[in-house]
């Protein structure tokens, strides 16, 4: 009795006080790691956005099922990001934040996440290559792969990744069109 | 006078055959479709094969010095090795490609394992799937600017392009296809898989010469063919004709040539029936819901991986018993 | 056993990734690059110091027939501690090396030095024995994850090293490469060793 | 026709054509015979005679010692010369009778020929046979007594007689078959006799369609025997695959022909149950084919027991310059010998010289798992995979694959394109897997 009663005690007594010095910790970095979540997204917003000075994921607006964030420089909006998704592509989900100013050009693309092959699917994700979705908009271009008739190059021996990418980008663009005005975002200088 | 002579234990007389003639027998079974690959794909396809054939026999030397044994080099294993991996590169394969890809046959394929006899896996077809996830852009470039096909060149293979075409609805229907040419081998690809007909010839030869027995190609073909008809039945417009499975691709030259390795296959005919099945069957499925065009290289690999399995569970049947004899009896 | 014999035991001879073969799953999963197994070595090695400490100092307080939830009870602890930390402070590694932060609570190295050695050791010797375990594992994931790096990217911490023309050989980045590197390595270190005995 | 195929088996050409259609010559007295004591499976004989004494040809020299023994016969007249070690076929040197014959060929006072030996009493042919000291003529020696007397639980309802002589080369059964036959028909009978059987059967392979011929002449003319033309496939003429053949009844593993309620005897054996029945003659002289492209005359001889492998070759004009090889027996079951010293026994079916370019050099390749020698195992086996467990010492897993059932056939080392000796390995798991059988019983 006086064995198992020892046993109890102590394991109970290691587990409470791995479980108060946990919570100290929990406390301490709580506020850290949301932080560095923040900037991990704001990151990936600042990359595909021109520069603004306001706070993008603040002045987010859902709509449409997306949420978007929203670019503003001297209290203009400059830019809008959102993400993107595609299951069409060679390994499963693509993810990708685009940024278009008010009147829906893009201004950049970039990878969140994705699963194709290294080095031959995933040369999509370079700078390289994202760069030619730039300038672009859903009415002066033709939003398919080159091999498919459209205006946007794919990648040698791998036609679908870039394919899913830009069908998604384009998917984007056409909800962001039709939530512009809800938004109340001014389209383009007018 | 009293003469000396050999002792050994009986029986005193063979059947002739080794693994030299072997090898060297495969080798031969092969040229043909070589040949027709160097005409088809030119100057190119020539360099691959004599730089993927020289690594592989050069690596074999190495490794046996390494090692500390008598030379290999002449039993034809090497040779065959490289042969059978440059046959499964594309012409425009690159040098450097070549070399890497025939050392690495020889040395993670075959010689870590102990040299021949001990591979659980087809030399050629580790380094092939090596070759094809480290450089799958290489290794997909079927572009051909000498030879026969130069001037109608053709930047994939029907299959790839099938898997495109039918992965995205939007493009319509499919090319039309020409099985005759097909099976004649008028077609982009690798080196040695265009023509099923040459390599049926070469194999009729093997077979002949008692080498490779049917029971593998058989039922690996006849898997393929069964269900690629059935979901062909199901869906004409999802999936592909099964004759174009059947006449492209690398069916052919894996399943009379890769498959049926003797090193890499079960020892006894029903566990070679079950073997080939089990490589149909995850072909088929490759090829239809699979990431990838092509299954015909990882099927046989992961059914090599059976092998031990298929064989402990396929005890022949022993003389003298209705039924095979349980472990421990 | 001296202080310095039980520091460099881990660092060669007992060598857990080379000579032990323990906590082969980070080994094999988190080196595509050599930063991220100086990371998970350097992650793994303070909850290996933590871990023995602690259970070296508790030896003689806890029963056996409860010594390995106690102990296992301590290694989460700590390596909960290192996960919320690097979250908080080390964001991307954290984000690369994912699951197998948590999974560290399962490496073999940490719980067989727990049992093998904290727990019938002085608290000294058991930090010194995790301090040399932990840098030899990190040491050994360093190793694996440049020659990896080296191959499959062309690079070691991100340095290019063959320039720009190299083809990556990609098999080298993916789970296939590490198999393939730890068995040449350990075939060389294998080698290498029984040369010195022989001599 | 021999309706039921066994499985596996090989093809090896015949090489008969050699000596098939030449007549049994007889050998000439040599100068010295020897005659060892162990000429069968199981107790050596005990010498009864010592050095000096004067033997006549058909006395007793060594008599049996145990149920499973036969006596030896001196199978000429002479003087003991010595009574020691000496080579044997087997390949130690082991003890035999040293024999200078004197060239007078004296007899000694023969056994009492059998009166009415077709219908005479079981026992006293039994007897005979023990007396005359017959032993299993095929190859494999073991005494004739003692497989015609099978415990009562073990009823024998069929009786084959094996003239299937399947091992390449070897053509002596195939002239006794067309010199002898009559004898050989009436030598079954006696073993019918024995059984209290009507009808017994005759195997005999279909490459010789003359020796068919003529035992199914003689089977017509005395009725008591059924004639089986069998394909021609090697191992036909081991016990078991012949009777599967035959009788389509397969011996159960590591079971006697006796369980399926079958007895084989060679046809050899029938001749000399026969004369020892008829002329009271002891088994002393026999015929062997002397072979292969190592002679010069390839020749079938009717040979005396002792007499060395020298002499028969001597009959054939001798080893031609080339021969490298000499063995006992057939090229696929035989025994290679190191020198013509040793003496021919009981069991020497024949004498094969192999010159230079058909013998195999030694050194093997790693098996590369081709499975030929999977399909050739007429008993089912997998010999690969025994010669690979026992090559990692792994006796037990050997037992479990049923290394006791090989019949040493040498079929799978036939086919095998590594050239590895599997027979030779499958020997020495047999004799490991006794080993340790018997210590786990004991």
């Amino acid at each position: 009795m006086k064995d198992i009663s020892r046993m109890v005690l102590v394991l109970a007594t290691v587990c409470l006080a791995a479980a108060l010095g946990l919570s100290k910790i929990y406390d301490m970095t709580k506020a850290p790691i949301a932080e560095a979540m923040r900037q991990e997204k704001l990151s990936a917003i600042k990359a595909v956005l021109p520069a603004y000075d306001n706070q993008p994921d603040v002045d987010a607006v859902d709509s449409g099922g997306a949420t978007y964030y929203i670019g503003m420089n001297e209290g203009t909006v400059n830019g809008v990001a959102f993400e993107v998704s595609s299951m069409q592509g060679y390994a499963g989900l693509i993810t990708a934040m685009v940024g278009v100013t008010p009147a829906g050009d893009v201004t950049g693309v970039r990878v969140l996440s994705h699963a194709e092959t290294p080095g031959l699917g995933a040369k999509f994700t370079g700078e390289e290559y994202l760069s030619m979705f730039k300038g672009k908009n859903l009415s002066a271009a033709k939003w398919a792969v080159k091999k498919d008739g459209g205006d946007f190059d794919q990648i040698t021996g791998a036609t679908i990744s870039p394919r899913a990418l830009v069908g998604a980008v384009k998917a984007g663009l056409e909800g962001f069109s039709r939530a512009a005005s809800s938004l109340g975002i001014v389209k383009g200088g007018e | 006078m009293s003469r000396t002579f050999f002792i050994t234990s009986s029986p005193h007389v063979n059947d002739g055959d080794s693994i030299f003639r072997i090898m060297w027998s495969v080798v031969g079974a092969l040229l043909p479709a070589t040949l027709w690959g160097f005409y088809l794909f030119g100057m190119p396809a020539v360099r691959v094969t004599l730089f993927t054939v020289a690594a592989a026999v050069l690596a074999e030397a190495a490794a046996n010095k390494m090692r500390g044994r008598a030379d290999t080099t002449l039993d034809g294993s090497a040779v065959l090795t490289g042969l059978l991996l440059a046959l499964n590169l594309p012409p425009s394969a690159p040098w450097w490609l070549c070399v890497f890809g025939g050392a690495a046959a020889i040395l993670l394929g075959k010689q870590v394992f102990g040299g021949l006899g001990h591979n659980p896996f087809n030399p050629a077809l580790v380094a092939r799937v090596l070759l094809l996830v480290s450089f799958p852009a290489f290794m997909t470039d079927w572009a051909v600017d000498a030879g026969y096909l130069a001037d109608a060149v053709s930047s994939a293979t029907v299959l790839g392009e099938a898997k495109t075409f039918l992965m995205t609805p939007a493009l319509g229907a499919l090319p039309d296809v020409d099985y005759l040419d097909l099976f004649i081998g008028f077609r982009a690809g690798c080196i040695g898989e265009v023509s099923p007909l040459l390599l049926l010839a070469g194999a009729a030869y093997l077979y002949w010469r008692r080498i490779i027995t049917i029971d593998i190609p058989l039922a690996f073909i006849a898997t393929v063919f069964v269900i690629t008809t059935a979901a062909w039945g199901f869906a004409p417009e999802k999936y592909l004709n099964p004759m174009a499975h059947l006449m492209t691709g690398g069916l052919m030259i894996g399943a009379l040539f890769m498959a049926t390795d003797m090193v890499t296959s079960p020892l006894n005919t029903k566990g070679r029936w079950i073997f080939g099945l089990g490589c149909g069957l995850l072909t088929a499925v490759i090829r239809l819901w699979g990431g990838y065009p092509e299954g015909v290289s990882f099927s046989i690999l992961l059914m090599n991986a059976c092998v031990p399995l298929i064989d402990r569970y396929t005890k022949p049947r022993k003389f003298g018993l209705a039924a095979p004899a349980k472990g421990g009896g | 056993m001296g202080a310095v014999e039980n520091f460099t035991r881990g660092l060669f001879k007992e060598n857990p990734v080379f000579r032990l073969l323990l906590g082969m799953c980070p080994t094999l999963a988190v080196t595509t690059e050599a930063v991220n197994g100086l990371g998970m070595g350097l992650a793994t090695t303070f909850v290996l110091i933590c871990s023995n400490a602690v259970v070296s100092l508790l030896r003689n307080v806890i029963p056996a027939k409860v010594r390995i939830p106690c102990f296992i009870v301590i290694i989460a602890t700590f390596v909960t501690i290192v996960d919320l930390v690097m979250n908080a402070y080390l964001h991307d590694m954290h984000k690369t090396l994912g699951v197998f932060i948590p999974l560290i609570v399962v490496n073999c190295v940490i719980l067989g030095r727990a049992e093998a050695f904290a727990s019938r050791n002085n608290p000294l010797g058991s930090l010194l024995d995790g301090l040399g375990m932990g840098l030899g594992f990190t040491g050994s994931l360093m190793l694996l994850g440049s020659v990896r790096e080296l191959f499959g990217n062309g690079t070691i911490f991100g340095a290019s090293i063959f320039g720009g023309g190299y083809n990556p050989v990609i098999v080298m980045i993916l789970p296939p490469g590490a198999f393939i590197t730890l068995g040449i390595l350990l075939a060389i270190i294998n080698r290498l060793a029984s040369a010195k005995r022989a001599s | 026709m021999g309706r039921h195929l066994f499985r596996g088996g090989i093809h090896p050409p015949d090489e008969k054509k050699r000596t098939a259609h030449l007549p049994t010559e007889v050998a000439p007295l040599p100068e010295l015979i020897f005659l060892p004591v162990s000429q069968h499976i199981g107790a050596p004989a005990k010498p009864a005679v010592k050095k000096g004494d004067k033997v006549l040809k058909g006395q007793v020299v060594a008599t049996a010692s145990g149920f499973v023994s036969v006596p030896i016969h001196a199978s000429t007249s002479g003087v003991v010369r010595s009574v020691g070690p000496y080579h044997h076929p087997m390949g130690a040197k082991q003890l035999a009778i040293e024999i200078e014959v004197d060239g007078e060929d004296l007899a000694a006072e023969p056994l009492a020929p059998i009166e009415d030996p077709l219908n005479a009493d079981p026992n006293v042919i039994k007897s005979r046979i023990l007396e005359a000291g017959i032993v299993g003529m095929g190859g494999a020696t073991f005494p004739t007594h003692v497989k015609l007397s099978p415990p009562p639980e073990s009823p024998i309802d069929s009786v084959i007689l094996n003239g299937v002589e399947c091992e390449p080369f070897l053509t002596a059964d195939h002239r006794l078959m067309l010199e002898r036959g009559d004898d050989i028909m009436c030598g079954l009978k006696l073993i019918l006799n024995i059984f209290g059987l009507e009808r017994g059967y005759i195997g005999i392979e279909m490459n010789k369609p003359d020796a068919i011929a003529e035992m199914a002449r003689f089977a017509t003319e005395r009725g008591w025997c059924d004639i089986r033309g069998l394909e021609v496939r090697y191992p036909q003429g081991a016990e078991k695959q012949l009777i599967h053949a035959i009788l389509g009844r397969d011996v159960p593993s590591g079971a006697l022909p006796m369980a399926v309620g079958t007895v084989v005897q060679n046809v050899a054996t029938a001749v000399a149950i026969w004369e020892a029945v008829t002329k009271g003659k002891p088994l002393i002289e026999r015929v062997a084919t002397v072979t292969g492209d190592g002679v010069k005359e390839p020749k079938n001889i009717l040979i005396r027991t002792g007499m060395t492998l020298q002499h028969l070759v001597d009959q054939a004009g001798g080893l031609t310059d080339d021969c490298q090889k000499v063995i006992m027996g057939g090229p696929m079951m035989g025994m290679a010998q190191h020198t013509l010293e040793v003496p021919a026994t009981k069991g020497t079916s024949g004498v094969l010289c192999l010159p230079a370019a058909e013998v195999r050099a030694t050194g093997h390749r790693d098996c590369i798992s081709c499975g030929r020698c999977v399909s050739a195992c007429p008993m089912g086996l997998s010999p690969t995979t025994i010669f690979n467990l026992i090559d990692k010492d792994k006796v037990a897993e050997a037992d479990e694959w049923s290394a006791l059932d090989c019949i040493e056939c040498g079929s799978c080392s036939y086919v095998c394109p590594a050239w590895i000796p599997l027979v030779q390995y499958i020997r020495y798991a047999k004799g490991r897997v006794m080993a340790r059988r018997r210590e786990l019983k004991g």
